[in-house]
């Protein structure tokens, strides 16, 4: 049965960047304990039934009639399917009740809290206490409790970082809380898991954990305001974003530009990614994205500036690789 | 102990009780726990959670007792079937009775599931 | 055993349907209800600041109106049990005029509200309208099924039309206690 | 069967009495629970070829990683539409539509529905909402919001075009006509079993579609108060779900899955009584533990009802709230378990005879008790707010609607192929269908708990090369074709032998219920004289059934003084009147027109003609029941 299949499909697909069986903390470990138990217990209980239709299959030639008595199938239904599933559930209940206080969210406040704000199609990222904003890619401290405060702009979103933790809905007018205490730096894939519209197959983030050290020389950096360019190119580009428009959507702290509709670009250079993990962040995607988002990413709220001249597209891309 | 094959009006007020009366006295608990568990966790916030367990407590006790007594109903009835007692020509009150016995059991289990749930989950952590 | 009709031990089938009905409609007032209960615990305020707590004796008073006018309607439908088609006619006749008299004070409260508050102003407003629309339609269809009534039987009664009059005083008794629930709902602000 | 003259005179009066009116417009105006059923079969599965085609489409769409056959706005409309025609207008009409309306009358020795008139209604009804609904999708104004259409996507400012109206009133259409026969059914099972048919002398198919019913009738209004709110806050502006001005999303998810979970025991409840019809059949023994399959059948639809919280684990709900919920979703294991283990006992007891009906029932228990399994771990909070949303649930719900809903449906329809044309299919054929149908299932579905537990979200119109996602959603769709083609083969099968199969006689499997008992196609009547009933497999009481031809002939409960059929007491059976039925009547399509009319006005917003329907509804109602009969 292709059921048996599942051990060697997973094994191989464990360490992909995004799955369950591949916990990166304790919450994540005891869920995936959890799992591996209730499919082993299932695995029994598929093969008793699997055991009682093969009997049925094997015995179909006996001779005689069959038997109208019901005594000893009443043993096995009461005992199969009243008594044994009364005892397992009991079990797998306190087993559930025993994992739950790890998955939930944190009792008091942390050390750290990090705002993560849902829009339609991305995340925004805020570090209260400092000026520090960002989208899509969320730094960390490794071993340290952190309290992210999910909340959202407009849809249902849903925060979920399947190696860190449970996932959390982003519900409007509801601060929901979940606990990131990853032990071990490394980046970790999550991706939006509730329906939100069209570009909801495109709405991932990375959670990058640095050591505690690195971490706070990361945000003293994006605490800072974006630094003025220093080439021509920059300058130029500088000058095309604030007039061309994109000031009315994005926010580039130490300009003018303070849009809340998109993403804060003020260190969009220091980004892996752009779109909410959609394409890498180099210069030749930036200029591709820029003149044709949709193209990319379907759906998008932002405009296509095809109609620039090539030059000042160039400059545009310079510029915003620029503010590190 | 009365004969109940002198009481018909006994039989058919049992029957319908061991029936009835668990899927009832569960859903009282769900409705009264569950009220209860959003109105205190929703205003008091994470510390509502505390005053929540007595009242769970005695929610379930009072479903516990109900069910279990109409489980009781249910058992002597059917045992009552067996020794003839009934006069039952349609075979419908063994029926019922085998019936209300397997009601009880599920429905006692349930709501000692919800008991032991509600009473060892602290409160409002969502 | 040749096939006559033996003496009834059961509802007619008319009757049964309208009790399935009736726990339709139920759960349909229940969940509208659940859904206003689940509203006011959402928010501390209720009614929120600036709209005026529902007056309790109006509609209190037009409650229990509409309970009374559930008697005649038994008696009509005790009549017509025992064939005497003008009993039950008079008893209709005078069943709808209560419920005609108190579905026309019930609009006038409910224009009134409306000209003071506007359904689209909160989610308070909206469920309030809400679940007074869905008990005034449930009343007015009620009355439509009287003057149906009154229609069939001034000419004759018969078993069938028996079992409509007996199914609409039933549907009567639901529509007047669930009138008292949504009263109790509508004017909880004010406990 | 009919042996002396007086007896051939009675059948011939009969016939005139019961006659039908030929031709099309006899279609149009039937009554007959017959006639009404194979009109549900051919408009479900019509509709179970559109479902069908919108899941190909997406399949193709997600072979490979960024793939663009289709893009996200078509996408959703397709995974939406795909949703809720299979659910709404396939898997639910076809099971109570068809079967239950076609099998219940028989199955109790009935002659017709109690209210055979709203029967026609309810068809009706149907075939208008999905035809307002379809209408929809061909305007390009199809919804895109799921088929659970949480707000506030679904609310109007961030699902402005129509489409989310399409699917708020299209439902409630869809509602009204699945209330009312909901109400059917529990009148007839409660009023018109044959005398002497106690309730524990009731086929168990009856207890399903009992449980079903009950379900229905409790669960609909949730949907139609979600439904009307949602309605009238797109429409004039109310305020139920918009945080900011008091109303509260989860109002909406919590009001949809009063109704959701319910619905999902709707769905695969009738599948149930299927398979405990099936299963003595080709067994040749009777269910164990008749008692505890009943019951268990009623607790599901019961605890059914209070589960509906582990759909929002993930919404950040107070634990001790979820946690009513999460042992409520373990217990509903129980009574599904004493069914498996009964239907298993029977068949051990039993001498098995492996025929494609009995083969599709083995495919469900295996797909039921899979599913079911993987149903539980979702029951366990920490579990399910891992795997809520991913591919893990699609998996588990295609297992449970497909394996443990639709491969009953699938046997049935081979089952009782032979009793509805009178003809029988082809045997090889069927069962290479099953084994196309069960590899085709299994390499569509299985590989989709895989990409679940990598963390790949539902309704996704595309996802990343690098997660390893590809393969398992390549399988999936070979899979999906594969089944195709199985259900293609089947189609032609039935299709063919419908017109050249080989006569197939009253009962060709040896069949335990009543409708075994009567004609294949049955008479228009189905009994010419009311059957004697003494157990839950009356036509394996042989001696019952050898007094019909004496009874008969003695004109004993012929009952041919018109439309007539025996009405009982609920509980006991006890012969009690003999009731009138209303002959076929051109008012209810004719009602069906003008509500969906009256719906599609409110959806182009002409409120006022939509109050001259409704003027118009009232009028035809009242003309409906002019010419009623005598007796109640």
């Amino acid at each position: 049965m292709v059921p048996l299949g599942l051990p060697v499909l997973l094994a191989t697909g464990c360490n992909s960047n995004q799955a369950i069986t591949n916990p990166a903390t304790r919450p994540a470990r005891d869920i995936n304990t959890l799992w591996w138990a209730m499919f082993a217990g299932a695995m029994v209980v598929f093969a008793v039934v699997v055991a009682l239709l093969v009997i049925a299959f094997v015995r179909r030639g006996r001779p005689g009639e069959p038997s109208h008595d019901d005594r000893g199938p009443y043993k096995v239904i009461i005992g199969g399917g009243l008594a044994a599933p009364i005892v397992v559930l009991a079990i797998l209940f306190g087993f559930v009740i025993h994992v739950m206080p790890a998955t939930s969210s944190p009792p008091g406040p942390t050390k750290l809290t990090v705002d993560v704000i849902g829009h339609q199609w991305f995340w925004e990222v805020r570090y209260p206490g400092t000026p520090a904003v960002t989208a899509d890619e969320i730094h960390i401290p490794s071993g340290t409790a952190v309290d992210v405060r999910a909340t959202t702009v407009d849809v249902i979103h849903s925060f979920w970082v399947p190696r860190l933790n449970r996932k959390i809905d982003m519900i409007p007018g509801q601060a929901n809380r979940i606990e990131l205490d990853a032990p071990d730096p490394g980046v970790y894939r999550g991706q939006c898991s509730e329906f939100c519209g069209v570009g909801h197959a495109q709405m991932a983030f990375y959670v990058i954990v640095q050591p505690p050290a690195r971490f706070r020389a990361w945000l003293r950096v994006q605490s800072r305001p974006a630094a003025t360019p220093t080439t021509t190119a920059g300058l130029l580009g500088r000058r095309t974003f604030l007039t061309v428009g994109c000031e009315d959507c994005h926010a580039i702290r130490g300009t003018s530009a303070a849009g809340r509709v998109g993403p804060d670009l003020t260190h969009l250079g220091s980004r892996r990614t752009l779109a909410a993990l959609t394409i890498p962040n180099t210069p030749r995607m930036l200029y591709d994205w820029i003149s044709n988002p949709q193209a990319i990413k379907p759906g998008a709220r932002m405009p296509g500036f095809a109609s620039l001249p090539a030059a000042q597209r160039h400059a545009l891309v310079a510029y915003l690789e620029g503010l590190r | 102990m009365v004969s109940l094959a002198r009481a018909p009006r006994l039989t058919t007020l049992l029957q319908a009780y061991g029936i009835v009366a668990p899927p009832l006295a569960w859903t009282v608990q769900l409705v009264i726990g569950y009220g209860f568990a959003i109105a205190a966790c929703g205003e008091g916030g994470v510390s509502g959670g505390i005053g929540l367990h007595p009242w769970q407590g005695t929610v379930a006790l009072v479903a516990g007792l109900v069910a279990g007594s109409a489980w009781g109903g249910a058992l002597w009835l059917h045992a009552a079937t067996g020794r003839g007692e009934i006069d039952d020509p349609l075979g419908r009150v063994r029926f019922l009775s085998t019936i209300g016995i397997v009601i009880g059991v599920i429905f006692l289990t349930l709501i000692a599931f919800t008991a032991a749930g509600t009473l060892t989950t602290h409160g409002c952590r969502e | 055993m040749t096939a006559t009709a033996t003496r009834r031990n059961a509802r007619p089938n008319g009757w049964y349907g309208m009790v399935i009905l009736v726990a339709t409609e139920a759960s349909l007032f229940g969940t509208l209800m659940a859904s206003y209960v689940y509203l006011r615990f959402q928010t501390a305020v209720w009614p929120p600041h600036g709209v005026a707590a529902p007056s309790a004796t109006a509609p209190t008073v037009l409650a229990l109106v509409l309970v009374a006018s559930a008697l005649p309607m038994a008696y009509a439908a005790h009549a017509a049990d025992r064939g005497r088609r003008r009993a039950a006619l008079a008893g209709i006749a005078c069943a709808l005029v209560i419920q005609a008299v108190y579905l026309g004070f019930q609009i006038h409260l409910y224009a009134d509200d409306l000209s003071r508050l506007s359904p689209s102003r909160d989610a308070y407003a909206s469920i309030y309208f809400t679940l007074l629309a869905v008990h005034h339609i449930h009343v007015g269809v009620g009355i439509l099924l009287d003057l149906w009534l009154l229609a069939r039987l001034s000419r004759r009664l018969t078993p069938y039309r028996r079992t409509a009059v007996s199914a609409v005083a039933f549907y009567w008794y639901f529509v007047a206690i669930v009138g008292l629930f949504v009263t109790a709902t509508i004017t909880s602000p004010t406990w | 069967m009919a042996v002396g003259t007086a007896a051939r005179e009675r059948v011939e009066r009969l016939d005139r009495i019961w006659q039908e009116r030929p031709g099309f417009t006899g279609w149009l105006t039937t009554t007959d629970h017959k006639r009404i059923g194979i009109l549900y079969l051919v408009t479900s599965l019509a509709f179970f070829a559109a479902g069908g085609v919108e899941a190909l489409v997406m399949r193709t769409q997600l072979a490979q990683a960024d793939e663009r056959v289709v893009g996200p706005g078509t996408y959703d409309q397709l995974m939406t539409m795909h949703g809720v025609t299979m659910i709404f207008f396939f898997v639910i009409p076809l099971s109570i539509g068809f079967f239950g309306n076609y099998l219940v009358p028989l199955m109790i020795g009935a002659r017709d529905m109690a209210f055979p008139r709203m029967n026609a209604l309810s068809y009706w009804l149907y075939l208008g909402s999905g035809i307002l609904l379809y209408s929809g999708l061909a305007l390009g104004h199809a919804p895109d919001a799921g088929w659970f259409n949480y707000v506030p996507l679904a609310s109007r400012k961030f699902s402005p075009g129509t489409g989310v109206d399409f699917y708020a009133l299209g439902l409630i259409l869809n509602s009204v006509s699945s209330t009312a026969a909901a109400a059917n059914f529990l009148v007839t099972i409660g009023r018109l079993r044959a005398p002497g048919m106690s309730l524990n002398r009731m086929p168990l198919f009856c207890f399903a579609i009992l449980a079903t019913s009950f379900s229905l009738v409790f669960a609909l209004p949730a949907l139609t108060t979600d439904l009307v709110f949602l309605e009238l806050s797109r429409k004039f502006g109310l305020h139920f779900f918009d945080v900011g001005r008091g109303g509260n999303p989860l109002l909406w998810q919590d009001l949809f899955w009063i109704f959701g979970h319910p619905e999902v025991y709707i769905i695969v409840l009738p599948a149930f009584g299927i398979a405990t019809s099936i299963i003595p059949t080709f067994t040749r023994r009777r269910m164990a533990a008749f008692p505890l399959v009943a019951l268990a059948e009623l607790l599901v639809a019961f605890i059914g009802f209070g589960v509906w919280v582990h759909h929002m684990f993930a919404t950040g709900l107070p634990e001790i709230a979820m946690i009513f919920f999460a042992a409520a979703s373990l217990i509903i294991v129980i009574p599904s378990g004493i069914q498996i283990f009964a239907w298993c006992m029977t068949m051990v007891t039993g001498k098995p005879e492996y025929r494609t009906p009995l083969l599709f029932i083995v495919g469900f228990i295996l797909f039921f008790v899979f599913g079911g399994l993987s149903g539980i771990m979702l029951a366990a909070i920490p579990f399910d707010q891992q795997v809520t949303d991913t591919y893990f649930v699609v998996a588990h719900f295609h297992y449970v609607i497909w394996g443990a809903a639709v491969f009953p449906l699938l046997g049935g329809l081979f089952y009782w192929f032979p009793k509805v044309t009178g003809r029988m299919y082809d045997e090889r054929l069927g069962q290479t269908t099953f084994w196309l149908v069960f590899i085709g299932t299994n390499v569509t579905f299985f590989p989709m708990h895989i990409s679940g537990m990598l963390g790949m979200p539902r309704r996704v119109w595309t996802y990343p090369g690098h997660l390893g996602w590809g393969p398992e959603n390549f399988i999936s769709t070979l899979g999906a074709f594969f089944l195709t083609g199985g259900l293609v083969l089947m189609a032609v099968n039935l299709v063919v032998s419908r017109f050249r199969g080989p006569l197939a006689g009253p009962n060709p499997f040896g069949g335990a219920t009543l409708e075994w008992a009567t004609s294949s196609p049955p008479p228009s009547y189905n009994f010419a004289v009311i059957p004697k009933v003494s157990s839950p497999y009356a036509t394996w009481d042989e001696d019952d059934r050898e007094t019909d031809p004496q009874r008969l002939e003695r004109g004993d409960f012929v009952l041919e003084g018109g439309h007539l059929t025996p009405g009982t007491t609920p509980v006991d059976g006890h012969m009690d009147e003999i009731l009138a039925m209303p002959e076929e009547s051109p008012w209810p399509i004719t009602l069906a027109f003008v509500a969906t009319l009256g719906t599609a006005f409110i959806l182009a917003n002409h409120l006022i003609m939509a109050a001259a329907m409704a003027a118009l509804a009232a009028a035809v109602l009242v003309a409906w029941h002019s010419g009623e009969p005598e007796a109640a």
